[in-house]
């Protein structure tokens, strides 16, 4: 075998060298493939294993941790709530709208493939500045491509976030994110056992489309991907509709040993994993695959990534219930095999073997890579903020506007107003508060959810940026009055080869696990995704957590918008003056620099505790977090949401721009009756947090005082069409 | 009395007006599958909203020829009350139960809000507890809204006084701003000339809940059960 | 074996959302000379008819029937005899 | 001026969900025949250029840069002089 051979299926001479150890023998030109799309980053996780390792993943809580297709958490009632993200980054770089949609496709399969039936959508999205053209184009098709799949499929999309910043200009992210709920009973697993049980392929059927998808999302971006086509997928809700369906009725059925969708690398990764998982073997005929293109040689079908697919494991004996079930929902289902005990994934065209090798060593054995790493030199000028060189500006009102107006602080309207946000008529609180909030229908529960990541903050320090998108999901899903549950997260890092990147994921991954530790969040699942470059540009490292919390009572759900006229303003946590890493310092003065905010996680957790604490005790009326824009803005959103003023009071001595729109963590704004005030300070005294009342909720307009002095003075409805009206604005 | 909610692949509204009809309002339902060729016996039928057949080619083009279909036309031809929601008004629309078609918004972009509609027949099964120009906050999810029929039709259909609901502002007024998708005349709900088959855009099966925030769609499915309690008059 | 290709195109008397945005966005890429822009659907299918007259009158009843919507829509189509 | 139609059309390897289900439509409508579906699209376009060479040139360009997404897409397309 010439060296060529292996490189083009993305193997390093030193991995060839194992297959070969492995198989006692050369491989043939199908199993080097199989080897080269398993052992790709993408699916074996061969650079980010020992490093995921670090992350808390248990917890009484968990019923599955990472390692399945989704991870499933507990909420009581024999009920439990499955969840999972993924990138779609490489897709959707080359074509947005169908790689966006294909990346909702996906996720939404892996909910369903344990068994539950998904509720909730969520996404996570970072584009280059919006002032590019390519940019508008790449930000309008994926928002699209991800809003008709969900649309279409009828899982109403309840939130996501996104950022702009010029390092995504040519490889942007898109994360997607489903949430399903699941009796404890009727969990599913993706395992292959029972020798001569049916090994069974349904939805449908096979193309050419999206072979060598997995390596493809192992590579840096070339000009040579973007001729890369066959690479892209088309989804097709419809069909996954129909899949979706069928599957959870045939579930139903008991007849199912195992189920596993046909994600990244198809057919050769459903069945070598399930195979693996079950310590059992499978043998296959490719010719009975059914196949939507003609000519396709085995290797093709092995590795074909087409669509809406899943594979099933069916006690022997029951194909025929399977094949009913499928043919009520128009799908097509057939039987390609059988498992094994020989612990062999063995291929078959017709009567000819044309592929044998150990299935575990496709799905797990995998080299791993101990990469190395060092602290990249750009944080020692980045890191430094000559704070006495920035003036503070005169026109405090006009850099609260600015701020309102920037796409990352803006109103997201532009884009969930696109998402069907509402189809199950389960949600209690729509896109635009601090999290998402789903009843759980037929008990008095909900659950909410959240994605978070400031990347700048990551880019700055990686460890604090990660702990910070930790604590700000679960701020969030606090301020909706949820305790949060657990983790799900998406790291989203370039080229790992390099010891800067490596250095940052190691830092960030390090950081979001003694967050979960300390906020009692574990990680039940996630993705890695690496690569994320172009040329000689990295993305900021961007970890995304998403987050599910869990409302004990749906009369505990809480939203940002003031209320009431008359009721206090109050503050848990404390003003500080830090302006590192804000996006004031990004949009008035030009600079992404500093520290990024300091975050003392046993702080974190005693605010967030006091104020669900005081959410639980009815006595908020409404609860927002201070992220992007810092106090003035988390002020502005409240009463923008509220559509009611208010009059606020500074006591502070801290420099005034810093103070009001820097981006310290551990901050909630509440609201609540003057006359809950005493019972608010005895809780926020007995757990340690910190509470001033900043003044009451009042008239049309937010004003603020500082140290006595009026600084800024605005109506609510300038604020809300600045607000309401920026991203429309740029895309026209 | 009895509902039936079709279900068509694809749909996926269909849970939420079985919901609506059964644990919000205590009525007896049953979903009825596309390939049914003989229909239960039922008093009303939902055809709901979502993407039958994914929409593809046209909303509703391939659903109306779904074996349940021809018994749905014999039922609204007997009289009783049929309503189309959001891809039901589509499906509606395109097996000629109700006049005119759907183009794709005229923002071109899927659209999902609450908007406000008047009601502007007041006499039909779905709206008699509505007073004439009511106006209700029910929202829409769709991509294909855009109302259309001839000039002629449309002088028919005003004539008989067909045109169910229009979007309007909070305060009623029918404006340009207040038409979320470019309808003709503002359309968002209409019914054929007897009045039982009725289609509208709105949802009305999401706003039925006080922990959805908004209970104004109740309104549109008190009034047909209030109708077929009524004694029935069109038997 | 035939090939057909249907042509469905909104009727003249409608205006067409998808044209018209589709000519903005033309004209704001500079493409001046472009007077009007009108957005429809091909369909090509294949199908097994014994004979030309046969291909033809299927497809236009599919036409009729499902392919068009003869509200807002006209259609017209090519046939091409591929082979037995 | 002058007319120009085009046709786009998802690459042949590329799934067609829209063609699939209409082909099963058309099976179930007992349009037996039917073997195959794609959907596609027809723009047409009128635009004023001096000379067919140039409006090719354009309507090559438009469909490049905005009418076609050549990742999954191809084009055709036919021009028609149609007077001044
Ligand atoms: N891509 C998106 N999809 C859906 N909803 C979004 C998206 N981006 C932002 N939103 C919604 O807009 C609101 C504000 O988002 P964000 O500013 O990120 O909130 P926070 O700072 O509290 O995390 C949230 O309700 C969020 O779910
Ligand atoms: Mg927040």
């Amino acid at each position: 075998m010439t060296k060529k051979t292996y490189e083009r299926v993305g193997l390093t001479s030193g991995e060839y060298d194992r297959i070969v150890e492995i198989l006692g023998r050369e491989p043939n030109e199908l199993e080097l493939n199989l080897y080269g799309v398993m052992w790709s980053e993408h699916c074996s996780y061969k650079n980010s294993k020992p490093v995921l390792r670090i992350f808390p993943t248990s917890g009484e809580r968990v019923l599955q941790g990472p390692g399945e297709n989704a991870g499933i958490i507990d909420i009581g009632d024999g009920l439990a709530v499955v969840m999972k993200i993924e990138s779609h980054n490489h897709p959707s770089a080359v074509e947005p709208y169908q790689g966006a949609a294909t990346g909702a496709g996906g996720i939404i399969r892996d909910i369903f493939t344990m068994g539950a039936r998904p509720i909730a959508l969520l996404n996570s999205l970072r584009f280059g500045e919006l002032s590019n053209d390519r940019t508008k184009y790449l930000f309008e098709n994926a928002v699209a491509g991800i809003g008709d799949y969900g649309n279409c499929i009828g899982i109403p999309t309840v939130g996501g976030e996104i950022y702009f910043n010029d390092c995504y200009r040519g490889n942007p992210l898109v994360n997607a994110m489903c949430v399903g709920i699941i009796r404890h009973g009727d969990i599913k697993r993706g395992t292959a056992s029972g020798a001569g049980n049916a090994v069974m392929i349904v939805g449908a059927s096979t193309g050419r489309d999206g072979i060598g998808g997995a390596s493809f999302a192992s590579v840096e971006l070339s000009e040579e991907s973007q001729e890369n086509r066959s690479a892209v997928q088309v989804g097709d809700p419809f069909m996954e509709k129909l899949l979706l369906e069928a599957c959870l009725e045939l579930f139903e059925t008991g007849c199912v040993v195992g189920v596993q969708d046909l994600g990244a690398a198809g057919l050769t990764s459903a069945c070598s994993e399930t195979a693996s998982r079950g310590s059992s073997g499978m043998n296959i005929d490719v010719s009975l695959v059914p196949r939507r293109e003609t000519g396709m040689i085995p290797v093709e079908v092995m590795i074909s990534e087409s669509q809406e697919r899943m594979l099933v494991i069916v006690e022997k004996g029951r194909e025929e219930e399977v094949t009913g079930v499928f043919k009520k929902w128009g799908l097509n289902s057939s039987v390609i095999g059988r498992v094994t005990d020989d612990g062999m994934l063995t291929i078959r065209d017709g009567d000819e073997v044309v592929g044998r090798v150990p299935a575990k060593s496709l799905a797990e054995d995998a080299p791993v890579y101990y990469r190395e790493y060092e602290k990249p030199a750009y944080l020692q000028q980045v890191g430094v903020l000559d704070e006495e060189s920035l003036e503070v500006p005169k026109d405090l009102n006009g850099v609260l506007v600015g701020l309102l107006k920037s796409p990352n602080i803006a109103c997201k309207e532009w884009v969930y107003r696109q998402y069907d946000y509402m189809v199950r008529t389960c949600t209690a609180v729509a896109p635009g508060s601090d999290a998402a909030v789903v009843r759980i229908r037929g008990t008095n529960k909900a659950i909410a959810l959240t994605t978070d990541c400031n990347s700048r903050y990551c880019y700055l320090d990686p460890a604090t940026g990660g702990a910070i998108a930790v604590a700000e999901a679960a701020r969030n899903l606090i301020c909706s009055g949820a305790q949060p549950l657990a983790v799900t997260d998406c790291l989203n890092f370039g080229n790992p080869e390099k010891p800067g990147v490596f250095w940052q994921f190691r830092q960030a991954v390090s950081g979001m696990s003694e967050a979960c530790r300390v906020l009692g969040t574990p990680v039940i699942s996630g993705n890695v995704s690496f690569y994320n470059e172009t040329d000689t540009n990295a993305i900021f490292p961007t970890p995304v957590v998403g987050m599910v919390g869990l409302v004990e009572d749906t009369s505990h759900i809480t939203t940002q918008g003031f209320k009431e006229e008359g009721d206090a303003v109050l503050l848990l946590g404390e003003n500080t003056q830090e302006a590192g890493g804000s996006e004031y310092l990004k949009v008035v003065h030009g600079l992404e620099q500093g520290s990024a905010p300091r975050l003392d996680l046993d702080k974190e957790k005693r605010v967030q505790d006091c104020c669900l604490e005081l959410i639980r005790a009815g006595v908020v009326k409404s609860a927002h977090d201070c992220s992007e824009g810092g106090i003035a803005v988390a002020l502005a959103e409240c009463c923008i949401s509220g559509g009611i003023g208010a009059e606020i009071e500074f006591e502070s001595r801290c420099r005034k721009d810093f103070l009001l729109f820097g981006e310290g963590q551990s901050r909630i704004v509440i609201t609540a009756c003057q006359s809950d005030l005493e019972r608010i300070k005895d809780t926020a005294a007995r757990l340690d947090v910190p509470c001033t009342v900043l003044g009451r909720v009042k008239g049309k307009e937010l004003v603020i005082d500082i140290a006595g002095q009026r600084e800024m003075e605005i109506a609510v409805e300038d604020m809300g069409t600045s607000w309401r009206e920026a991203i429309g604005c740029i895309m026209g | 009395m009895k509902f039936g909610v079709v279900v068509f692949p694809g749909s996926n509204c269909d849970i939420d007006c079985y919901h609506a009809l059964r644990d919000v309002l205590d009525q007896d339902t049953e979903y009825i599958w596309h390939m049914t060729k003989h229909l239960g016996f039922y008093d009303c039928i939902v055809l709901p909203g979502g993407f039958s057949y994914g929409s593809y080619l046209r909303g509703g083009a391939i659903a109306r020829f779904s074996p349940v279909m021809d018994r749905v036309v014999e039922f609204a031809q007997s009289g009783k009350p049929v309503i189309g929601i959001s891809n039901g008004f589509q499906v509606l629309t395109e097996a000629g139960l109700l006049p005119g078609a759907f183009l794709r918004n005229n923002s071109m972009k899927f659209v999902c809000e609450n908007v406000y509609i008047r009601t502007e027949n007041a006499s039909t099964p779905f709206t008699k507890l509505c007073g004439e120009g009511q106006v209700l906050k029910i929202p829409i999810a769709h991509g294909d809204g855009n109302y259309y029929v001839d000039d002629r039709t449309l002088k028919d259909m005003e004539q008989n006084n067909q045109v169910v609901f229009r979007y309007c502002d909070a305060e009623g007024e029918a404006t340009a701003e207040s038409n979320p998708n470019g309808s003709l005349q503002n359309i968002a709900g209409i019914c054929n000339r007897e009045g039982n088959v009725v289609g509208m855009m709105p949802h009305p099966e999401r706003c039925m809940e006080e922990i959805l925030g908004n209970r104004d769609g109740t309104v549109i499915f008190k009034s047909v059960i209030n109708y077929l309690k009524g004694g029935a008059v069109n038997d | 074996m035939f090939n057909a290709k249907v042509y469905i195109t909104l009727k003249k008397s409608i205006a067409d959302p998808q044209g018209n945005a589709m000519k903005e966005a033309l004209l704001a890429m500079k493409y001046d000379g472009v007077k009007d822009v009108r957005m429809g659907k091909l369909i090509e299918i294949k199908l097994e008819n014994k004979n030309a007259a046969e291909a033809e009158k299927r497809v236009r009843d599919m036409c009729e029937t499902l392919l068009a919507n003869t509200v807002i829509e006209d259609y017209t189509y090519d046939i091409l005899e591929v082979g037995p």
